[in-house]
């Protein structure tokens, strides 16, 4: 019951700035939720939580991490308004809170056995990097792997060391695209000076056991979808999460219906042949 | 924890802003306590802008050339800047007559006796960049409070679009519009004064300034209905709003 | 050669106002009060508006003051149309009057003019300093406004009070609780004249000026003015005989009193007037009155002080004339739409007030007129302010101007009023 | 078994003993000649002929402005004290019935609110047949909902007949034996007979954004609120978090909040999902004829009319509902 309306306690363990406006913090719970089963730190990837800062207010993270059975959890948050804000003026051994985890997650069960094109775009990098992490975690499980990931800049791209360090594995391909060049700061993969999309050319694809997970802004959906289907991807096998004015995460408050969907408990990740004739969807 | 540094300013205006805050007579040394509050004519000397600010507080619409001086200083010094009130958001009851022209309206005061120059009663935002804006002929000590807590925690305050209507059914008025056939101007104006004025039976004066997306068009429909014609409603409109925009809210 | 220094803002008064003080010789020659306040034109504004938006309009001259503006504006209106309110409106009019009265006295001297004293810029010394003192003031400053928040619905630009009545009539429960709050704090505001009475003036002996004042009794309004000096004006010559003028380089007009004067408006005056008192108010006034009868305008701080209390007591009295009565729902008496003038003398916390104002047969305003206490002042100041140099030769500039400042603060000057 | 009838002469003596079991609320008409739900004082006779209240039930259970969380530095966040007074509602419809069913069904889901689940167990639901007017649409309502509550009570043309539905029902019954009389004529309708009539349950199929009444209606609407605020089943809500000025204590605050606001759907950058005054429209229609989330396909409308009696516009979802609802998409 606790854990659909008390925030847990928290601690700020580590923060790293990723990019100008973003950061990873590593949380550490300091108290288990009074109903052992469900803890803010164990997940599915694409599952969110709901991060209060006391006396500012609180907001729907994507969890960016590992499920952990020690507290810690890790979220990639960009500094956009009064919670993140407050975030990014904290420092290690702030106090936080945290509630969830809440919606469902990208559906790992099915993946089994698939090839996985994942595709992010800018801030939708950090739940797809708990999903990355989760499939690298049981890599024999799954077939192909290939992250797609496209930022404004380089030094927009987030986890930049750790995708350096990811392209060096045989098991993984990875392809970066940025909006326009920029000072490349070290350290980065190859990246070339492209849209989203274009990525997608050239890439092997066997539509029919392939699926794939997306997270980005409205816009990346819109211009990567049709594309998708066009490569003869079946609808129900593009799984995206969807982002919405949230309030109470647990499907109370009104504010995230998608259709006749709500994006916290029916979402956040949808497939997309869900929301194909929902008006405003993406 | 260092205290957050502030700067409380009066440009053309009545002081009730920086009243209101002296107002709150429970709060203010805790207030003391926990912000230096280091510029503050109206009641702390010496008067100096020195170093820089946390929060710039500008109450009043820029008309004079001091005016634009300070604001444009304070804009300067301070990280961030709020319009605080209905004069500094909007131009207030000081604007009312910018659809007259200045000089007719100074020479009805002062007739043809020299004053010193001054300028045309604006909101502050047409001079400076504002971070937030507190609403309010004048603002409600909650929300000043308010503001200074956001403050403490290093964060602006929420900027909210529902209107003084909202208020007033939540506290479940019977509508002095509908119901009493009042020109009440809650439709469209800014809420967030938990409706003080139509709670005691006295229909809303728009004190707080438009709310985002007002439907004007359709409301002078209704006006009309209840026998206020458009002329009527606008001039009490621009009591503390020169400019509206009419387009419908759609 | 001459020298001017400009103290660019003066603190701790309402509205943007400079001293100018000029040097010869290290020696301060002449010192100028200047009000720089932009100009809001509000006697243009109301122009061409329907009567029944004046008050809310013209309350906005100034929050410190915005209750007297806009009972001042209403009963000028309500005069012009014809209007008479009922007892129990006129009542609690007084009411918010005196409530607003408290919370600018209560304000000048807990805020603004008690560190000129205490060696400190503000709020925060005094917290240090006198503690005990500074709780008291400031409970007593927020009676004020609780008044003026049950009566005016608000403590800042009542709108509750309305043309030809209430909105709605304050509730038996509230008024009682505080009368018991207002007796509670007569103590604490009879407590505060012996501490400003035993506060340092530190201002040299400065010369009398005659006083004038609204000849009223208890309700603040009345119908003629009165000098101690013994002119008498009535309320529909008073715009004509306190003749403003523009001079200077300050943006507010300046009374000329028919050719006399100066005269100093505000409490000092009032008191030299006779202003009926209350029993502890009263009581107060004569064991001061040495101090306070034909004293300098350094003798204001006092004045205020006895009239704060005077205002406890008589918000006190007027409450329980209320209860008394019994408390009775009104609809808002609505005028006869047709053309009028009228002028109405009332006091605002610093001094005489005029409104006058003249509407054509479709109810709108063609003329409109408000003095205020402030621009009144200016002359009275002056006054002072020259003879400051006279008695401080020596003074450098910097002490000097530590006396000019108290000097100016002891009129508590308004000048969004002044200037409007 | 006989029915039992409560007189009109003894309806003063009835309330009084009512009033022992918790605070008695009840529908009153003010002054300003307005009903509002309200307490009900030894004495006074509540309006039970009154069709609507300004603000429905709801505000019992979901009050407008409500601390739901305070936090310290000590405690973290924690729940807020609760008032465990009990309440007596009596003189709800069964359309407000069905929209407490409503409000139950939302707030109980998987996981009960514990805020919500307080303040519904203090509950106790007296509730009392009515005559619909124009503006009432529960005839029409194709809702699944029931119309539950512990007591009913049918009004007649001598009295009250007192239906208990519950345990607790009955012991009021009971303990006011000593004032009912026993009625035979023929058994009285149950409270669900008040409410709603069978209609095709509503088509699930998307809206159809190209329809002209959607800019029609937005052309119209004043974004005030009205609507929503009065509807008793409207429950959007936002969170707000107030610090304290000593830095080291807040509270966080749940308010009504409206679909048809330019904020409800805004995100961080001002970025809006529901852009126009149209689309918000069929969000609202969405909720109110086809329901959303775990209530998918229970329409949330329970044809109180109090939305078309205060709109100030005169806004009418309902002839638009009564055409695409009509199993046409
Ligand atoms: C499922 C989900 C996952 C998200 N994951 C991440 C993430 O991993 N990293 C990250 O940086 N951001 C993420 N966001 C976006 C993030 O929630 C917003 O940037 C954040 O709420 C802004 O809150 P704020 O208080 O800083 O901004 P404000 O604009 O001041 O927010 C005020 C309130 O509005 C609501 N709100 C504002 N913006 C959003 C928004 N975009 N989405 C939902 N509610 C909003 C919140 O309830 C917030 O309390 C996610 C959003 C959703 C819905
Ligand atoms: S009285 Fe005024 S503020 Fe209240 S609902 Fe009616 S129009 Fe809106
Ligand atoms: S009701 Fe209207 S006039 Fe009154 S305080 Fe609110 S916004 Fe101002
Ligand atoms: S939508 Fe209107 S009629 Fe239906 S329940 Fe809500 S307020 Fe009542």
């Amino acid at each position: 019951m606790t854990t659909s309306t008390t925030p847990l306690p928290a601690r700020i363990k580590a923060i790293r700035q990723l990019s100008g406006d973003t950061s990873l913090f590593t949380l550490q719970l300091l108290k288990q939720s009074p109903t052992q089963q469900t803890t803010p730190a164990r997940f599915q990837p694409g599952q969110f939580l709901q991060l209060s800062v006391a006396g500012v207010g609180e907001a729907p993270i994507s969890y960016c991490g590992l499920p952990s059975v020690n507290g810690s959890i890790e979220l990639c948050i960009r500094k956009a308004g009064r919670v993140t804000t407050a975030l990014h003026s904290a420092v290690v051994g702030d106090g936080v809170a945290v509630r969830g985890p809440f919606g469902h997650g990208f559906p790992l069960e099915q993946y089994t056995g698939t090839n996985l094109l994942l595709v992010a775009g800018g801030l939708g990098m950090a739940p797809l990097r708990s999903l990355l992490l989760a499939l690298l975690q049981r890599r024999s499980c799954f077939g192909a792997l290939t992250l797609l990931y496209g930022a404004k800049a380089p030094d927009a791209l987030l986890f930049r060391h750790e995708l350096a360090d990811l392209a060096t594995r045989k098991d993984l391909s990875i392809r970066l695209a940025v909006d326009r060049a920029g000072a490349c700061p070290p350290g980065i993969p190859s990246c070339s000076v492209a849209l989203l999309p274009d990525l997608l050319e050239g890439l092997e694809i066997v539509p029919q056991r392939t699926a794939v997970p997306l997270c980005g802004p409205s816009a990346a959906y819109r211009s990567l979808i049709p594309p998708l289907l066009a490569l003869g991807i079946p609808p129900e096998r593009i799984h995206l999460s969807l982002e919405r004015r949230m309030q109470c995460g647990t499907g109370v408050c009104g504010h995230c219906a998608v259709g006749t969907l709500l994006c916290c408990i029916d979402g956040p990740v949808f497939a997309y042949s869900a929301l194909q004739a929902i008006e405003g969807a993406l | 924890m260092k205290r957050p540094r502030l700067a409380i300013a009066g440009l053309s205006g009545c002081s009730g802003c920086q009243l209101a805050l002296l107002n709150c007579e429970a709060e203010l040394s805790l207030l003391l306590e926990q912000v230096e509050c280091q510029f503050f004519p109206l009641a702390i000397s010496p008067v100096e802008l020195t170093g820089r600010y946390d929060l710039a507080l500008v109450e009043g619409c820029c008309t004079s050339r001091h005016d634009t001086f300070l604001l444009r200083e304070l804009r300067k010094r301070s990280s961030r800047l709020i319009a605080l009130g209905t004069c500094a958001a909007w131009g207030g009851v000081a604007a009312m007559g910018n659809d007259r022209p200045r000089s007719r309206l100074r020479r009805q005061v002062y007739g043809n006796q020299p004053i010193p120059a001054d300028g045309v009663p604006r909101p502050v935002s047409t001079v400076v960049t504002v971070d937030a804006t507190v609403h309010g002929c004048p603002p409600e000590p909650a929300e000043l409070l308010a503001l200074l807590a956001d403050l403490l925690h290093d964060t602006l305050p929420l900027q909210r679009s529902f209107p003084v209507c909202c208020d007033c059914r939540m506290r479940e008025n019977l509508c002095l519009l509908q119901e009493r056939g009042m020109l009440c101007l809650g439709l469209l104006t800014a809420g967030g004064c938990d409706a003080r004025c139509p709670s005691l039976g006295v229909p809303c004066e728009g004190c707080r300034g438009p709310v985002p997306e007002a439907n004007v068009t359709e409301a002078l429909t209704i006006y009309r209905q209840k026998g206020f014609d458009a002329p009527t409603v606008l001039g009490r409109l621009r009591r503390f709003c020169p400019e509206w925009q009419y387009g419908s809210g759609a | 050669m001459a020298v001017v220094r400009n103290i660019d803002q003066i603190a701790r008064v309402e509205g943007h106002g400079r001293l100018r003080l000029v040097q010869r010789q290290g020696r301060v020659i002449e010192a100028r009060f200047e009000l720089y306040e932009s100009l809001r034109l509000f006697e243009a504004l109301v122009v061409g508006r329907c009567f029944d938006e004046i008050p809310a309009i013209v309350c906005r001259i100034c929050s410190i003051c915005s209750t007297i503006h806009k009972v001042a504006a209403l009963q000028t209106v309500e005069a012009a149309l014809g209007v008479t309110v009922s007892p129990q409106t006129a009542l609690l009019r007084q009411l918010a009057v005196q409530g607003g009265q408290i919370e600018s006295h209560a304000l000048h001297l807990f805020c603004l003019a008690l560190p000129d004293y205490l060696d400190c810029g503000g709020l925060a010394g005094l917290a240090r300093k006198i503690p005990h003192e500074l709780t008291q003031g400031l409970a007593i400053k927020a009676l004020g406004n609780q008044i003026q928040e049950q009566v005016g619905g608000r403590a800042i630009h009542p709108f509750n009070l309305l043309l030809g009545g209430m909105g709605t009539v304050p509730t038996r429960d509230r008024l009682q609780r505080l009368a018991d709050d207002l007796r509670a704090a007569i103590a604490a505001a009879g407590a505060s004249i012996a501490l400003i009475a035993g506060l340092d003036g530190a201002l040299p002996p400065l010369p009398v000026v005659p006083g004038c004042a609204v000849d009223c009794a208890s309700s603040l309004v009345g119908t003629h003015l009165a000098t101690t000096d013994g002119v008498r004006i009535g309320a529909d010559d008073a715009y004509d005989w306190l003749d403003e003028q523009l001079t200077g380089t300050s943006t507010a007009k300046v009374s000329n009193f028919g050719g006399k004067g100066p005269y100093l408006v505000g409490p000092l005056a009032r008191l030299n007037l006779n202003a009926p008192l209350e029993p502890a108010a009263k009581a107060a006034f004569r064991h001061h009155r040495s101090a306070l009868i034909a004293a300098s305008p350094a003798g204001s701080n006092l004045a205020r002080t006895i009239e704060l209390l005077q205002a406890v007591e008589r918000a006190g009295r007027l409450i329980d004339e209320l209860l008394q009565n019994g408390l009775h729902p009104e609809q808002p008496v609505s005028p006869q739409v047709a053309s009028g003038s009228a002028t109405v003398l009332c006091e605002a916390p610093r001094g005489l007030l005029l409104h006058q104002y003249r509407f054509d047969a479709d109810g709108r305003c063609t003329a409109a007129q408000v003095v205020t206490p402030t621009a009144i002042n200016q002359r009275a100041l002056k006054l002072s302010l020259a003879a400051l140099v006279d008695r401080l030769p020596a003074a450098t500039a910097d002490e000097f101007r530590l006396q000019a400042e108290r000097l100016v603060r002891c009129f508590d000057p308004c000048i969004s009023c002044a200037v409007h | 078994m006989p029915s039992l009838l409560l007189p009109h002469a003894d309806i003063k003596a009835w309330l009084d003993r009512l009033g022992t079991d918790g605070e008695l609320h009840a529908p009153l008409r003010g002054r300003d000649g307005a009903v509002r739900f309200d307490v009900v004082q030894q004495g006074v006779i509540p309006d039970l002929q009154a069709l609507r209240s300004l603000l429905p039930p709801k505000k019992y259970l979901l009050p407008p402005n409500d601390t739901v969380l305070r936090y310290t530095q000590a405690d973290g966040y924690h729940l807020p004290l609760q008032a465990t007074t009990r309440l007596i509602l009596l003189g709800l419809h069964p359309c407000d019935l069905a929209a407490i069913a409503y409000l139950d069904r939302q707030f109980f889901g998987d996981q009960p609110d514990p805020i919500y689940a307080a303040r519904r167990q203090r509950l106790t639901l007296i509730g009392s047949s009515c005559r619909p007017d124009a503006y009432c649409s529960c005839h029409l309502s194709p809702s699944p909902l029931p119309a539950a509550c512990d007591l009913f009570l049918h009004q007649t043309a001598t009295g009250f007949l007192l239906m208990p539905e519950t345990p607790r029902g009955s012991a009021i019954c009971q303990a006011t034996a000593d004032l009912l009389r026993d009625y035979e004529p023929k058994p009285p309708p149950s409270p669900r007979d008040h409410f709603g009539v069978a209609m095709p349950p509503p088509p699930q199929t998307e809206l159809d954004p190209r329809l002209p009444d959607w800019q029609e209606l937005a052309n119209h609407c004043l974004g005030c609120g009205a609507c929503s605020l009065a509807c008793p089943t409207c429950s959007c809500f936002e969170l707000l978090e107030f610090g304290g000025l000593d830095g080291r204590t807040a509270e966080r605050l749940l308010r009504w909040d409206n679909c048809l606001f330019k904020g409800h759907a805004e995100v961080a950058g001002g970025h809006s999902f529901q852009k126009d005054r149209a689309q918000r429209f069929r969000y609202r229609y969405r909720h109110k004829y086809r329901g959303y989330g775990p209530l998918q396909g229970v329409p949330s409308c329970v044809g109180c009319g109090r939305c078309r009696v205060q709109c100030p516009a005169g806004l009418d979802l309902r002839p638009l509902a009564e055409r695409l609802e009509k199993g046409a998409p």
